[in-house]
């Protein structure tokens, strides 16, 4: 026998092997003067899977042999070490994000008509699964087009308070032409938004 | 060897096979280690090092590894020019200046094996802490497959309004679309009156004012109303004469339960 | 608070992520709405190191933050899970990564005149390869020489927190002061020892 505890040998290799190990594999680990008996080998392992218990990992038995992994109900908080950083927004996607803010609500077909072309569906998901933007209604013309506007959290993550400070469109075309106006007076007729 | 440090001595008389003796003298990691070799060997105070003796025995260990045909790094031969050089002037009177400054002809070699050997022993030092692969292991259990999220990417409001930008100066290619100065406010209030109804059936239309705003505010609803019934979102209703007036999203199909 | 016990998660996480993790990163793996307070994981760190007290695993402190590694007692066995042994490093690779670790940041040319020999591009390759040297700058003398640093993995992987843990070089004594004081007399030839 070793000096070591049998135990902490078979917890430590189980720990770093990095996979499964079976129990041929476990005894390997141990000179031929010193080999422990297989039963002592599954005495540990089942000693260990009860330390376990209650604990951030756990023994799992699979095909491979056993293998020490991270117990399921703590996953989802030691999965975010890896969590992932998804590729940047297509421009598409972006243009879309814009046009609802600044002319909601707005049907997916009058997106179409201003960009040219068509508004892919991921995006719309994508954009309604991020809670950016939602549909808050249907326009009443032949197939009942949702209508689609931005939402509080879209507000929130880019840190406006309302929509008005978002900067005008005129200032967005021509930025030059915006700071040079002095066009105060508010339009008191509703801005015409037919696309 | 012991971690890789030359650990033999060569007793000067005894006969050692040329396979060991060629293992031996590889090990010295270059003219300065050989040095401290002899100097240590001898337990010479490395401060006064008797210059001539250690020459004349650095130089039979070149001369055998020329014998030996090791390759010769030209810094043997290097070191071994200086030693002579030291060794001559050892030999000449000093003049009084020179002695003044303490110019000793050694004092720059000893320097120079100090400084080595502080590293010698440094990496000596470094090679016995204990380290991973060797003492330590890293440990990494499995995570159950499912609980890696995918982040979703972050934006700028510049890159938001660039994109507009750029589809509003396309959009002008193709169409004679204008756009007016747009007022977001109402924009905004559009789609807040939206989400009130959401739910479906009426609300009264003087519900959906909030006096507490104010004039202007009261102002964007109406216009916002206006805008909303303009478009076919919404319609009123009024079942009599001077009764309330109510608004419900057109056709009562269900809205969004998006 | 999550509805999972701290220490578990902390648990979990440490064991998993493969490398040091710093108490920052621990906090990560929270909401904003659940995190908990540094000293809470901090003790949960304490009590698991108390726990792994005469087992196979520890908690190590190193410049990377708090890892998790199989024990150095039960190393020798648990390192028969590998067939390749431990690698070991030439006295000329020790003696140059020595050399970075103590005088950075440092040119090879300035390791070569301390050495009194040449530096071998492969020691320098196997030092940047392994990540535990780099290229920091360049000295501004002519040919721009490299200068070169340790990294925090090389730390990490000789356990230690800071490059004030390395082990204290050995002093110098100065030869000047000695000359000058045995060489009252002009000396012949040194070859008797002085005291």
């Amino acid at each position: 026998m070793t000096d070591q505890p049998l135990k902490a040998i078979v917890e430590g290799a189980l720990i770093a092997a990095g996979g499964p190990l079976t129990l041929d594999r476990l005894l390997e680990l141990f000179g031929e003067d010193e080999r422990p008996e297989r039963a002592a080998i599954l005495d540990c392992i089942r000693a260990l899977s009860a330390d376990y218990e209650g604990r951030g990992i756990e023994i799992a038995e699979v095909a491979g042999g056993y293998r020490v992994q991270v117990r399921a109900s703590v996953a989802p908080w030691v999965a975010r070490l890896w969590d992932e950083k998804a590729p940047r927004y297509s421009r598409a996607l972006l243009e879309t994000l814009a046009l609802i803010a600044y002319r909601q609500p707005i049907t997916r077909g009058e997106i179409e008509d201003i960009r040219g072309v068509a508004v892919s569906t991921n995006i719309i998901k994508t954009l309604t699964e991020r809670e950016w933007v939602r549909v808050v209604g249907h326009r009443d013309v032949p197939g009942r087009p949702a209508l689609y506007a931005t939402t509080r959290r879209f507000l929130d993550y880019f840190g406006l308070r309302s929509l008005n400070e978002l900067p005008p469109l005129s200032e967005i075309r021509d930025p030059e032409s915006y700071f040079l106006s002095t066009n105060v007076a508010p339009t008191s007729e509703p801005t015409e938004n037919t696309p | 060897m012991v971690r890789g440090a030359p650990f033999l001595t060569l007793p000067q008389d005894l006969y050692i096979p040329p396979d060991a003796l060629e293992v031996f003298l590889e090990t010295f990691e270059g003219p300065l280690d050989l040095l401290l070799y002899l100097i240590r060997r001898q337990n010479l105070d490395i401060l006064d090092i008797p210059i001539a003796e250690i020459t004349e025995q650095y130089m039979e260990y070149v001369e055998l590894m020329h014998e030996l045909r090791l390759e010769l790094a030209a810094e043997y031969l290097l070191m071994a020019a200086m030693l002579a050089e030291i060794k001559s002037r050892m030999l000449l009177p000093r003049p009084q200046e020179a002695e003044e400054e303490g110019a000793d002809p050694r004092a720059d070699l000893v320097r120079r094996l100090q400084e080595y050997e502080r590293f010698k022993q440094a990496a000596a030092d470094l090679d016995v802490l204990p380290r991973l692969e060797r003492d330590y292991f890293v440990v990494e259990a499995a995570v159950p497959p499912g609980f890696i999220r995918r982040l979703p990417p972050d934006v700028e409001l510049h890159e938001l309004l660039s994109a507009l930008r750029e589809v509003l100066a396309r959009a002008e290619l193709f169409t004679s679309h204008k756009v007016e100065k747009e007022q977001l406010s109402l924009r905004e209030r559009m789609s807040q009156v939206l989400e009130r109804l959401n739910g479906g059936g009426f609300a009264r239309l003087t519900d959906l004012f909030d006096p507490s705003e104010g004039r202007p505010g009261v102002v964007v609803t109406f216009l916002a109303l206006l805008e909303l019934i303009k478009s076919s979102v919404l319609e009123l209703v009024q079942s009599e004469s001077f009764a309330p007036i109510h608004v419900k999203l057109r056709e009562s199909s269900p809205a969004t339960t998006a």
